[in-house]
């Protein structure tokens, strides 16, 4: 019975990963985040920012090296990284050659370990691994290897930013740290300890704690111990619902000064914060959407805008990584030699439409880019988020944040 | 709560192999030596079966998802082993598997000691710590059944996912533990480079697992695991306490799920915090109750399924979990026996060697019945993509046809063959319940 | 000192508002014997239901609309499925329920998308209702304790002097004599279900402003209730209350005050090993309460199920 | 005088203010049929329940073969070689018959709690459950789930389940409860058969039961011992007569 059963089961299997596998000619890029389940939103987001940023950008424009074609695959891993792997095995066996990633450090590193014993392993499937957004700064460190490249900013790059504003602001005296616990909130803590300290040892800082990540359902206590600290500003690496009712129940509690988030905007939020957020609020984050950068990049929005009336361009480094991949291509005159692909982007520089010059340090593969600092608000906005009023406007820029930090990477190239 | 109510937990003939392989009439003596070549079969049949596999499908995914089916099917068997041979709800069973996933990892990572043992017996370590786990847990949570059971498994399951994050050094907090398998000693010159050759270690593990759990419900104490699970009190009065059946239950359910955990470590060469969650033993309790808790192979078929569900179906719709609730939904409400149940239904009719009478009521009743259930998914897909699809993007692809879901005719399509086709499956479903109530009645002419 | 009455404020809000879930998940897991998983989705469904009519008519009708829609689904649920289903099991009601919760959670994705809804209590409560040094209570949070007191109260005189409350009462404990008494044993469950559900419909109205209403907010409360209604004892409505309030208060003042494991173990005399970053148990050894905050119920319903399996004030042990 | 099989001493139970126990003395000889025989709510399952450990004793003890009991729990007791049957049939109706018996024989024939034995494999475990499925004349029924036989064949079943084990001590509470004639003459041909040589204790309230296989009666009335002896004795006893006979009778009329 049970033989019968599998049988059948595995054939409607082939049937399906046998039907999918037909288009040989595009260059297939496998997006690998979750779109089923609490970070659908999140991951739906991210993955019509890719396919738009594929057409507008490459296919509408005649496709590279002869008309190839960028098709984006989505591959839903449900945040959770044994379905990432499987997605990945699945992924490689339709002819992918190339991998985006984002949603959490954690799916990422067990995709960056996977693919780089997967390469060691099947040098004639190669694949390249470009994470978009997931900020671990091991990634680019102890954990580096030639076939990872971040797009984003790691979160020592952005507290590094992040620290020379609030360094330069005299008003702030007393900083309160809360993040969610694990290497993530670890780390940006960790970062704006020892930052902070560096930049301006007159601050104190009043506050520095974790809560368990994804499992707090009222932050009012925590909030409370903010209020009584006599903050003068927030920082917080919180993402998800756990940005929300953390900034939500601050605000609500009493506490008007600013609250620096790594991920305090789109996906619902921007909308959820409304007037409760305005001037409170930050965001820091590369690419620059308000006012908007170059006619370039106005363009794009509005395109996308009538595409996904819905949507917000809230990862500007989602065209960037595709623009940068095109170059690439092109340049190593091959979209199935990933190595040379590979060497293309090492050290490329990039004419970003969102402002500035991108910059992918060869030794750790960490793109050096221009930080932002945003303010939640409906004034000056060109761009709102999540169909509100409100959007997220540029107030002031780290150019070319961390260019000469340090990077504990030992890059081993094939 | 749970194992209180006789009439219904458990279906009807929880032993399928005794009550279908021997023969009333025939003597003891010869009805062992005919149970032993029928029990064989099955086994030497699957184990063919698994064999041969690879050889049909041979690109990497399809051996990566039937590895995860295999990880899937043991874990879900020593799973059964709490909930259907001994009456026991679990809401935190992925912490045995998943503790015995970690240790395998750290044990990947011990270079030295990982250098001198072949990669096939690592999953023993995986069982070892998973039943000292299950040793101690099962210390005190065992000691009743029910609700007090169940609670103490969702406390212990969720303490332990929350240490996950916690206690960074064994569980390598949200990152998890990663290693490397290739560099144990080599088993016979294989290396476990590919994944063909992880797909018949995986294999061989399955089947060695699978009859191992077999035979422990043959044994003694799988027998009183059974004999608790109906009826505690009468058990004590013969000697057993209840409590200690529960516990030798429990922690070889413990040792199993520890197995799977390890051979999950070896397949994916990576444990994190969702082998602990109680989302993934709350995934483990639907696996085994989809494929029937009453029979000793209905976690396999859940596990197979599941797995197609989830990893296959969730590449072609991002709606896979909609489907999966309904499936749920309809399994327990209509076949509350399983998969597993809905197939051994048919075993009298067999037995009658009036199968044959079911054929073609079920080819006019199903058949529109799934054309009609297809052209409500196709609806279901449709709906969907009007509302979130981009605007501009209005064509859209299911079942390899490629339209416009704006436009009318496509609904109206749709919405005929639901209809018809679910129309037509009530008109005949009476036709179905005599053919099935004449195929099951032993006698009659014809 | 401040700040202690500001965390009990805070706790008492937290607590009820567990309760109002744990009251309806009582009566209906006593009752029936149901563990009802998708409860906490009903209590979604809730916060859903009057953000929609919030939209349209205010915040006030969907304080009063969503709550029955909520009850009547409720209670179609157990009509058409649950009772079905009752007959096979307790194990196939909870699988039902488990599937129920998944595909609730789907639908509302569906129908609403996966985004956190922009759903805010009335304007009219939208001003701080005094403050504790710095702390300010809003006013919606005493609109919430006044909601849930009144809730308790009403509850309690339904179950105490009402007829029908004598009905239920007698039902929790002798469900069997209860129907040969001659009362309609399904009617009563289906009310019970619709009520309980209707109350986690009230939870999900008033609490989807203050903790976000987004389809994971189910997931988040889910276990938890059960958690709660188990250390209280089945069954027990004043259990429910002194557990809800219970785990509200140690949850909170947990998160408020940063007790460190260091200190305690400290404190009975276990002294800091050396080389704390190379010992295996460091990470123990850094634990502080807001940490671990979120478990301690769980630690507590273990400890409670092992030393006094009947709860707090439970009488059986089903 | 050898140790007599059971001995009880002083034994009380009182649930909350009700006192059903009231302080028994009985001693129950070795391979005596013992019956004990009263008007309802007099407490004969109750004092089942308290020499079985399903119920602890406010007071007293309970001796089995001269050895206190206190304390132990029933899975002790059984393995001391003491072993019950339920007023309401408790058995395993999702099992087959064979395996009830198979079931009841595990502990007694040294399996334990044992994962190294392969119970098909077992020719003892077979032919002696076998053996006593002849005995309760249950043998053509061997394979099908026990939930389906019919209520005297259940109660057949839950004797030979009882005796499986081969303790020495048999105790049985109203074994022919609900039968018709035909049905308790079986079940009474069979205790006899079954507890040849053992000790048996039984509640029951079919007289001509009691008077047919008891060697001595004891008379619970409200947890007293009213009158203990010889079938013929307790007929003739005027206390015996006056509250419970009498009373029995008059019921009946």
């Amino acid at each position: 019975m049970k033989n019968i059963t599998k049988l059948g089961a595995v054939s409607a299997l082939s049937l399906i990963i046998g039907a999918s596998a037909a288009f040989a000619e595009d260059i297939k890029v496998a997006f690998i985040d979750p779109l089923s389940g609490p970070f659908a939103s999140t991951g739906t987001n991210g993955l019509h920012q890719f396919e738009f940023a594929a057409d507008y950008m490459v296919n509408e424009k005649g496709g590279l090296l002869d008309g190839k074609k960028i098709e984006v695959v989505g591959f839903d891993n449900k945040i959770s990284p044994k379905e990432s792997l499987i997605q990945l095995q699945v992924a490689i066996d339709q002819g992918v050659r190339f991998v985006v990633q984002g949603n959490s450090s954690g799916v990422a590193n067990a995709l960056t370990e996977a693919i780089d014993k997967h390469n060691r392993r099947n040098p004639d499937s190669r694949v390249l691994f470009l994470n978009y957004a997931a900020v671990d700064p091991a990634l680019t460190n102890d954990k580096c290897n030639f076939w990872h490249f971040r797009f984003d900013a790691n979160s020592d790059i952005k507290m590094d930013a992040l620290t020379d504003v609030i360094a330069a602001d005299d008003e702030v005296k007393k900083i309160y740290v809360i993040g969610q616990d694990y290497s993530f909130g670890k780390a940006v803590s960790a970062a704006a300890n020892s930052m902070l300290k560096a930049k301006r040892p007159d601050i104190e800082i009043v506050g520095d704690e974790l809560h368990p990540i994804g499992k707090v359902k009222d932050f009012t206590p925590y909030s409370r111990k903010i209020v009584s600290s006599g903050a003068d500003a927030v920082i917080t690496g919180n993402w998800g619902a756990d940005m929300l009712g953390l900034g939500r129940s601050i605000i609500e509690n009493g506490f008007t000064g600013p609250i620096y988030t790594y991920y305090g905007a789109g996906s619902g939020m921007t909308a959820a914060f409304g007037d409760s957020g305005k001037g409170i609020i930050r965001l820091i984050s590369e690419g620059q959407v308000n006012p908007p950068p170059t006619p370039e990049a106005s363009a794009y929005y509005d395109a996308f805008s009538a595409k996904y009336p819905e949507g917000n361009i809230d990862q500007t480094r989602i065209s960037n990584t595709i623009g940068m991949l095109a170059a690439a291509i092109e340049k190593a005159g091959t979209a199935d030699d990933v190595v040379a692909v590979a060497n293309a982007l090492e050290g490329m520089e990039y004419e970003s439409m969102w402002g500035g010059t991108l910059f992918m340090r060869p030794n750790d593969h960490q793109l050096i880019q221009d930080m932002h600092i945003a303010a939640h608000t409906n004034e000056g906005i060109t761009y709102t988020f999540d169909s509100s009023d409100y959007g997220v406007l540029v107030e002031s820029t780290v150019e070319m944040a961390s260019k000469d930090s340090e990077s504990s990477c030992e890059m081993k190239r094939p | 709560m749970t194992n209180k109510d006789p009439r219904t937990d458990i279906p009807k003939g929880a032993k399928p192999s005794e009550q279908i392989m021997t023969d009333p009439s025939k003597a003891s003596e010869r009805m062992r030596a005919g149970s032993m070549t029928l029990t064989l079969v099955p086994w030497v049949v699957a184990a063919v079966l698994l064999a041969i596999l690879p050889q049909l499908f041979t690109n990497n995914s399809a051996l990566t998802i039937m590895n995860q089916m295999s990880i899937t099917i043991v874990f879900a068997l020593a799973y059964n082993m709490l909930l259907g041979q001994g009456g026991m709800l679990s809401f935190g069973h992925a912490v045995y598997a998943g503790v015995g996933g970690f240790a395998c990892m750290h044990i990947m990572n011990m270079s030295d000691f990982f250098a001198s043992i072949p990669l096939v017996i690592l999953p023993v370590f995986g069982g070892l710590f998973g039943m000292g786990l299950a040793m101690i847990v099962g210390s005190f949570s065992t000691r009743s059944a029910g609700t007090v059971f169940a609670m103490i498994s969702l406390g212990v399951g969720e303490l332990i996912a929350a240490c996950s994050v916690i206690i960074v050094a064994f569980f390598g907090g949200e990152e998890g533990v990663s290693g490397d398998r290739t560099y144990a000693q080599p088993f016979f010159g294989v290396e476990f480079l590919q994944q063909e050759e992880v797909y018949y270690l995986t294999a061989a593990w399955v089947i060695i697992s699978a009859a191992l759990m077999y035979l422990w419900s043959r044994t003694p104490v799988g027998r009183m695991a059974n004999a608790v699970r109906d009826n505690p009190e009468r058990a004590e009065f013969l000697g057993y306490s209840s409590r200690w059946v529960r516990y030798y239950s429990f922690v070889a359910s413990g040792f199993f799920a520890g197995v799977a955990g390890g051979l999950f470590a070896i397949n994916y060469e990576i444990l994190t915090e969702e082998n602990l969650n109680t989302a993934s033993s709350g995934v483990i309790l639907l696996v085994t109750f989809l494929g029937g808790v009453g029979f000793f192979f209905g976690p396999i078929i859940g596990a197979i399924a599941f797995t197609l569900l989830q990893t296959v179906l969730s590449l072609s719709t991002e709606l896979w979990a909609f489907y999966a609730g309904s499936l749920f939904l309809a399994t327990v409400m209509f076949f509350p026996g399983g998969l597993a149940g809905l197939i051994m239904m048919h075993v009298p009719a067999f037995k009658l060697g009036k199968a044959g009478k079911l054929v073609m009521p079920y080819i006019k009743t199903l058949l529109p019945g799934a054309i009609g259930i297809l052209g409500l998914a196709a609806l279901v897909e449709m709906t969907f993509h009007y509302r979130h699809a981009a605007t501009g993007d209005d064509e859209m692809t299911i079942f390899w046809t490629t339209f416009d879901s704006h436009s009318l005719m496509p609904w109206i399509i749709a919405g005929a063959l639901t209809l018809i086709g679910l129309g037509i499956a009530r008109a005949t479903a009476p036709a179905l319940k005599d053919a099935w109530s004449e195929a099951n009645s032993a006698g009659g002419a014809s | 000192m401040d700040l202690i009455l500001v965390n009990l404020i805070d706790g008492l809000v937290t607590g009820l508002l567990l309760f109002m879930l744990s009251a309806g998940l009582t009566l209906i897991f006593s009752m029936m014997g149901v563990l009802n998983f998708a409860h906490a989705s009903f209590y979604m469904l809730g916060a859903y239901f009057a953000y929609q009519i919030s939209i349209a008519l205010g915040f006030w009708m969907g304080l009063l609309i969503a709550p029955l829609l909520v009850g009547v689904i409720g209670a179609g649920v157990e009509r058409y499925g649950l009772r079905r289903v009752h007959q096979y099991g307790h194990v196939p009601e909870l699988i039902f329920t488990f599937g129920l919760a998944l595909l609730i959670e789907e639908l509302v994705q569906f129908i609403w998308g996966k985004n956190q809804m922009p759903y805010n209590g009335p304007e009219i409560l939208n001003f701080t209702a005094f403050a504790i040094s710095g702390n300010s209570i809003p006013a919606y949070k005493i609109f919430m304790i006044f909601i849930s007191v009144g809730i308790f109260l009403g509850l309690l005189y339904v179950l105490t002097k009402t007829r029908v409350g004598m009905i239920i009462q007698a039902a929790l404990s002798y469900p069997r004599t209860v129907e040969a008494l001659g009362h309609n044993v399904p009617l009563i469950f289906m009310g019970v279900f619709g009520v309980g559900t209707a109350l986690a419909g009230v939870a999900g109205v008033i609490a989807g402003p203050v903790l976000g209403t987004f389809p994971g907010m189910a997931f988040v409360l889910g276990s938890i209730v059960f958690v709660t209604i188990v250390i209280g004892g089945l069954g027990s409505l004043w259990g429910a209350l002194v557990a809800s309030l219970l785990i509200g208060w140690i949850t909170t003042f947990a998160k408020s005050y940063n007790i460190e494991m260091e200190d305690i173990l400290n404190g009975i005399g276990i002294s800091t090993p050396e080389n704390l970053d190379d010992n295996i148990f460091r990470d123990f050894w850094s634990l502080t309460s807001p940490q671990i905050a979120d478990i301690l119920p769980y630690i507590l319903m273990v400890l409670i199920l092992i030393f006094r399996p009947a709860g707090l004030f439970g009488k059986r042990i089903q | 005088m050898s140790t007599p099989a059971l001995e009880l001493n002083g034994l009380k139970k009182s649930f909350g203010k009700a006192e059903i126990i009231r302080g028994i003395d009985l001693s129950i000889g070795k391979a005596e049929r013992h019956a004990i025989i009263g008007p309802n709510g007099a407490g004969k399952s109750t004092l089942f329940n308290l020499i079985t450990a399903r119920f602890a004793p406010t007071a007293g003890t309970v001796k089995l073969h001269g050895e206190n009991l206190a304390g132990l729990e029933p899975f002790q007791i059984n393995r001391k070689g003491l072993s019950r049957s339920f007023q309401i049939t408790n058995i395993f109706p999702a099992m087959t018959v064979f395996e009830n018996v198979r079931c009841a024989l595990l502990w007694s024939q040294g399996y334990k709690y044992s994962f190294w034995h392969l119970v098909n494999k077992k020719r003892d475990l077979t032919e002696g459950a076998d053996a006593i499925l002849d005995k309760i004349n249950l043998l053509e029924r061997r394979n099908l789930p026990a939930g389906t036989l019919s209520y005297a064949e259940q109660r057949a079943l839950e004797i030979g389940i009882t005796i499986a084990g081969g303790a020495d001590v048999i105790m049985l509470d109203e074994p022919t409860a609900g039968m018709s004639n035909t049905e308790t003459d079986y079940i009474t041909d069979l205790i006899l058969k079954v507890t040849e040589g053992k000790t048996l204790i039984m509640v029951e309230h079919d007289m001509s039961v009691v008077f047919g296989l008891a060697d001595r009666i004891s008379v619970l009335v409200y947890g007293e011992i009213l009158a203990t002896g010889k079938p013929a004795e307790v007929r003739a006893d005027a206390k015996v007569q006056e509250a419970y006979l009498g009373a029995a009778l008059e019921a009946e009329h």
